[in-house]
């Protein structure tokens, strides 16, 4: 190193503003605003919510723009491959593959949106009661959630739909009784751990009531790991409802599900393979959509990312 | 952990009471007699079947009969064959199932593991995104799409293998393969995700300072405790397992519980709805506590909350 | 240097046990009795797991007391009152929490989190009156009005402290719980979090109850201090009285314990190294908490548990050394 | 003395997603034989990635070497792959971390634990290995080593696990021994059993000892030297009686007035203002400028040289300057060396 030269100036008292040392760079930022920040950059995700908006799209305009609807059986055009008339090529029926594929995207959104979406409501409001009233309510309620979450869920939509007879909203019902537990468990952690945070304790010591903690504090602070699950729920119910559509206990006809689909396809899978690769290829796009989204927002608002 | 045992067993039989229970009425409050379906039968005949089936007793007698009996694994028979037990439906079934779940478990769990090891030492490198871009596939793609994926190709269109039969070992690969997927993608994932966790605990810089090899490192100490919460995933792993089979034996026409429990529901032959459900059901249970057992083994600190908290 | 004898809160045979299971049973405080003056700074000493904390809250109301009873301003915590008594009393006692990570909720601006019990409370009329008194509590913990909209992640521990010192001043209490204010931030941070709770109780006349495991931070701030051991109160003394004489082995070995940051008195110490580890609270010893790692343990510290008593004017302590000698 | 490990001009940063973080600068130190250096600093000083360096423990990525050297035994250190590391740690250099709840693997026993090291570095047969584990707990103060030894590191308690800790890394007889904040985590009365436990182990085995705290107290009690770093940099190296007794830098000033002094009463701190560097973006001149009250233009411009005040002193100041106006320490630095009590 060269001698540096240093002259008389130089060595004059260097005034530091000490507000200056407070002073935090760059634009504030919220959690939310944050989070977005890192989601955006997940390209994966993006492109998961980007099919999800064109599935959506479709299941409401797709059948019309067919020029076909999902029921109309045409004898003298059965298992046709894709044309320009059938796009998606016809059924054993004659049925118009396209306009069944999407009138079946609805019935499959609408199952998984509905499910999750009770799932929701019902854990929230139990894992919430039981992690903020914590013991002895607590403890009965998560004891009958463990128990029901011992059962194999399946067996129990399937035992359901065998009672109470096949449709949509059987289906949804059935879903439902098992799968809010998942939820509600979640909630339920999460407020039990956050109830002990010190910034609750705070506000707790600063006379709030019960309503404040929950709305400002707890519901705000849970709502993170709560959207994750929810759009894990979302894939799992569209799963369920296909597999029993498969399985012969799911939509009744003539509405198609893309379970139903992939079901009656198999019987024809040797001779007319498109049959199958157009449910079964919607029904895994729908799936990764949701689960590349998920996985998305997990990273994106996980607080150990966090920095 | 005798106490412990005992208290699982204790909740193993309490959950079962209850599916027993809530199966048998759910039953009784199912729609159409039984031999509704039937080829017609005489008012008269349908009065005298269901008095050789107990149907007529009072229903609080039907449900202690059939409590009784389910606790020595008795069903009774079946409603749709007659003369035949529904036990002896799900002994024959049960063989099949068993080697089929089996074989699924071996592959989720042996693959699984292996990708999440892999993806976790490649971390942030082309294997690693590699692997979980698999994985998220895997799990994205049904269990009965992947089935009928792989008989597609495999079967079909290679004739690598038989498209419906249930003879030699051949036979079971691809729907045990089918049956794996969803599982095998899920542990992979786990895996991956505790192996990255434990790789940055302290505990790791501490081998590591010992002059501990990479290969030491991460097997020896890594590996053991991030297998433990794939071990505790195994549990819905089972389930999951179980209840895929239902439509994998369907796809593959292997005579298994599951297909015996998908045709039972179609025939409304409740006798052996029941049955199955409750034979699913302590298999289930009782590979939870297994699987909870195991964890005790592996991680030395459960044994000790077992006890009460105690030094 | 006590500076007034009028007693703010009396705290009598206070207990808070918390159940583990069916048999175990946690006495994480067990009996006790002290009074703190209006404007002093009590200072609440030991080592991790000795109950410091949960006195605290259980003083604070935060936690129900298992027994005994807190007098504050002649009024009891834990019993029942009407909403708006209970409002009242929550004002005006406050608390400063551990960790400046989690006490301040992530997803509130500081305005918001400062602003907190202003909202409860009522305690400004306009938004604009709300606004203005954020805006000097800022100010007051040298803090400016940018700070106002940014998150608590956005902060720096010391930066994040000061936020929780404000958002306890904001309700103007009179006495403050600072459950180990400073035991996560740096030296040099730590002096100015404790220079500015200094400055606020001289301006502000506030009485603190300084919980802390660091004797020499606790002795430089407090006016009285006591020692805490297994959910019981040891000694208690001015702090000059604590330093000079110390009675009870525990406080003698916890003295002689800190390092000193001055290598020729380290050299010279003459150090009494406890045998062990603390017991667990879940199954105390017999007689005496202190008696397994005491030095100068004896035949009745196994069988009595030695009573609390004033052996010197203003020094109190439990230890069968010095009972009937006072 | 000999120079064991000589630190020459070591610069270590991190790539995370906003930025490249310096967290060390251009730090050169020695190690002595058979002494106790310690390595004082704030949080985010730098000190405990420089102790990780010597280990080569820094994960990289995300951090990487930017320059420097690490000279072991007259062999450069990061020049040597990841085999050849392999038989130093452990063997001739030995580490302790800070949090001892989380430093050991909780599903392998103690034994296990201290015998793998033996296994590999020694040849040790896995029965004599467990023999020298049973005579190092007992060393290291642990009541009923036969016992403790097949134990779990959940039923030893945090001061238990600590010793267990020194018994791993001393097992092999290393000539250093690098504790990492390692009585942070404990009680006070825990940390003096420790401390005490050190000394007396480092009188057996003659390990010189590099100590990374952030307490003055734990300093005074155990060094032999200490360097200050403040900013990734260390900014005043000397004896442990020149630091506490004639400090040179502002910021080791400030250090020693921010503590209270048991036997003073109703002195305020002397507190430093502001908050320390962000090394993503370091300064351009003295990291401590900012917060220095004797800045002067130069400080904010360069990084000053290390003037060497004695043989062990070297204190990084632009006030040492001859241009520099004169600046007396505040008076309570010099307090400490005429009184002796206690």
């Amino acid at each position: 190193m060269e001698k540096l030269q240093l002259s008389n100036e130089d060595f004059q008292p260097l005034h530091i503003d000490q507000t200056e040392s407070e002073k935090i760079a760059g634009e504030s930022t919220s959690y939310w605003k944050d989070a977005w920040r890192r989601f955006r950059k997940n390209k994966l995700a993006i492109a998961g919510i980007v099919i999800l908006l064109l599935l959506g799209f479709m299941a409401i305009f797709g059948e019309s723009i067919s020029g076909h609807n999902y029921r109309d059986t045409d004898l003298m055009s059965t298992n046709l491959e894709p044309s320009s008339e059938h796009w998606f090529g016809t059924d054993n029926l004659g049925r118009d593959i396209f306009a069944r594929t999407w009138d079946g995207a609805k019935i499959s959104l609408f199952i998984g949106l509905m499910a999750a979406f009770l799932d929701l409501i019902i854990g929230v409001i139990w894992g919430a009661i039981a992690g903020y009233f914590g013991g002895k309510v607590d403890e009965y309620m998560m004891r009958i959630a463990d128990i029901l979450y011992g059962l194999p869920y399946l067996l129990v939509v399937i035992l359901l739909m065998v009672v109470m007879g096949q449709g949509i909203w059987t289906m949804i019902i059935a879903m439902v009784i098992t799968g809010w537990i998942n939820m509600a468990r979640i909630v339920r952690g999460q407020v039990l751990q956050l109830r002990s945070e010190e910034y609750v304790l705070a506000s707790r010591s600063l006379g709030a009531s019960n309503m404040r903690l929950l709305f400002k504090h707890l519901i705000p602070n849970t709502l993170g790991p709560i959207l994750v699950t929810l759009t894990l729920t979302v894939p799992n119910a569209i799963f369920t409802e296909a597999f029993l559509s498969f399985l012969g206990l799911g939509v009744p006809a003539p509405h198609s599900s893309w379970g139903v689909m992939t079901s009656e396809a198999l019987s024809a899978l040797k001779h007319y393979p498109y049959q199958l690769f157009f449910p079964a290829f919607f029904i895994c796009l729908t799936m990764l959509a949701f689960n590349v989204i998920g996985d998305g927002l997990r990273d994106a608002l996980d607080p150990k990312e966090r920095k | 952990m005798a106490k412990y045992l005992l208290k699982r067993i204790a909740y193993i039989f309490l959950s079962l009471f209850l599916i027993i229970t809530v199966t048998f009425f759910l039953m009784q409050i199912a729609p159409g007699s039984p031999f509704a379906s039937e080829r017609k039968m005489t008012p008269a005949l349908e009065k005298q079947m269901e008095e050789a089936y107990g149907l007529n007793d009072p229903i609080h007698e039907q449900y202690l009969d059939y409590l009784v009996n389910a606790l020595t694994f008795d069903f009774g028979p079946s409603f749709k064959y007659v003369g035949q037990d529904v036990m002896d439906i799900i002994l024959r079934g049960f063989p099949y199932s068993l080697v089929l779940g089996l074989e699924a478990l071996f592959i989720a769990t042996g693959f699984g593991i292996l990708f999440g090891v892999f993806a976790a030492l490649k971390h942030n490198k082309f294997g690693d995104y590699a692997a979980m871009v698999i994985a998220v596939l895997g799990i994205s793609v049904p269990s009965f799409i992947m089935a009928t994926i792989l008989q597609y190709i495999f079967a079909i269109k290679l004739n690598m293998f038989s498209v419906a039969r249930m003879e030699s070992f051949a036979d079971t690969i691809l729907p045990a393969l089918a049956l794996a997927t969803t599982p095998l993608a899920f542990i992979a994932r786990l895996m991956r995700s505790s192996m990255l966790d434990v790789l940055n605990s302290d505990y790791i810089k501490t081998a590591k300072s010992k002059g501990m090899s990479q290969r030491i490192v991460t097997y020896k100490h890594g590996l053991r405790n991030a297998l433990l919460p794939v071990i505790s995933y195994m549990g819905p792993l089972v389930a999951s397992i179980l209840t895929g089979s239902f439509v994998i034996e369907k796809i593959f026409g292997i005579p298994g519980l599951g297909s015996e429990f998908v045709t039972s529901i179609t025939n409304r032959d409740y006798t052996v709805i029941m049955g199955t459900t409750v034979f699913f059901s302590v298999i289930l249970l009782f590979c939870v506590l297994l699987v909870d057992i195991i964890y005790g083994i592996v991680d030395p600190r459960i044994k000790l909350d077992a006890k009460g908290g105690e030094k | 240097m006590v500076k007034t004898k009028e007693k703010l809160i009396e705290i009598k045979d206070l207990k808070r046990y918390f159940k583990i299971d069916r048999k175990n049973i946690l006495k994480a405080v067990d009996g006790l009795t002290f009074d703190i003056f209006k404007g002093e700074t009590f200072g609440l000493v030991g080592e991790s797991g000795c109950g410091k904390s949960t006195a605290g809250r259980t003083i604070m109301g935060l936690y129900q007391a298992t027994g005994g009873e807190v007098v504050f301003k002649g009024a009891s915590v834990h019993e029942k009152k009407s909403k708006k008594e209970l409002k009242e009393l929550t004002r005006r006692m406050q608390m400063i929490f551990q960790d400046p990570y989690a006490s301040l909720n992530p997803r509130m601006t500081v305005k918001d989190i400062i602003a907190e019990g202003i909202d409860i409370h009522g305690l400004a009329k306009t938004k604009e009156e709300r606004e203005e008194r954020v805006l000097e509590l800022l100010e007051t913990v040298g803090l400016n009005a940018d700070h106002g909209n940014r998150y608590p992640h956005e902060f720096s521990g010391g930066q994040r402290q000061r936020i929780g010192i404000a958002r306890a001043l904001a309700v103007n209490p009179d006495f403050i719980v600072a459950d180990e204010p400073i035991s996560a931030l740096d030296v040099s941070i730590q002096a100015q979090v404790v220079n500015l709770l200094q400055e606020l109780q001289h301006e502000r006349g506030l009485t603190y109850l300084f919980i802390a495991h660091d004797l020499s931070m606790v002795k430089h701030i407090s006016d009285r201090v006591g020692v805490m051991y297994l959910g019981n109160m040891v000694e208690i003394a001015t702090s000059e009285e604590l330093y000079e004489d110390p009675l009870h082995p525990y406080t003698k070995a916890l003295l002689s314990a800190i390092p000193i940051p001055d290598p020729q008195v380290e050299r010279s110490r003459e150090r009494i190294i406890l045998e062990g580890d603390v017991p667990s609270p879940i199954n105390p010893p017999s007689g005496c908490p202190f008696r397994t790692r005491c030095p100068m343990a004896m035949e009745i510290c196994s069988q009595v548990k030695p009573d609390f008593i004033e052996h010197k004017k203003d020094h109190w302590v439990a230890c069968h050394l010095f009972e009937g000698k006072n | 003395m000999k120079k064991i490990l000589s630190v020459k001009n070591l610069s270590v940063s991190f790539e995370t997603y906003k930025a490249e973080v310096k967290a060390v600068r251009d730090v050169s130190f020695d190690l002595h034989e058979k002494e106790t250096l310690a390595i004082v600093g704030e949080s985010g000083s730098g000190k405990s990635v420089t102790a990780q360096s010597v280990m080569r423990l820094v994960p990289m990525p995300p951090g990487k070497f930017v320059g420097g050297s690490i000279i072991f035994d007259g062999e450069e250190l990061i020049d040597k792959s990841e085999k050849q590391m392999e038989s130093i740690r452990g063997k001739e250099i030995g580490m302790i971390f800070q949090d001892p709840m989380t430093s050991l693997n909780p599903t392998m026993t103690i034994g296990k634990q201290i015998a793998e090291g033996l296994i590999k570095h020694q040849n040790m047969s896995k029965k004599d290995a467990h023999a020298r584990g049973i005579e190092l707990l007992k060393q290291v103060g642990i009541p009923n080593p036969e016992k403790r030894i097949n134990q779990y590191p959940h039923e030893f308690s945090g001061g238990m696990r600590q010793r267990a800790m020194i018994a791993i890394a001393l097992a092999c007889n290393p000539k250093i021994l690098i504790a990492d904040e390692p009585t942070t985590a404990l009680d006070v009365t825990i940390q003096a059993q420790i401390l005490d436990l050190m000394k007396q182990l480092q009188e057996e085995t003659g390990t010189a000892i590099i100590l990374i705290t952030h307490d003055l107290g734990v300093v005074a009690n155990s060094a032999h030297r200490v360097a200050v770093m403040y900013g990734g940099k260390i900014v005043e190296t000397g004896s442990v009686e020149e630091i506490f007794y004639n400090p040179k830098h502002p910021y080791t000033w400030g250090l020693l007035g921010s503590m209270p002094k048991l036997d003073q009463h109703d002195e305020k701190l002397k507190a430093i203002p502001g908050s320390p560097p962000d090394l993503a973006d370091p300064p351009k001149g003295c990291p401590f400028a900012a917060r220095c009250p004797f800045a002067m233009k130069v400080c904010g411009e360069h990084m000053p040289e290390h003037y060497e005040l004695s043989d062990t002193q070297k204190t990084a100041c632009w006030l040492l300057h001859e241009g520099a106006p004169k600046v007396e320490p505040p008076e309570f630095v010099n307090v400490g060396g005429s009184k002796v009590n206690g």
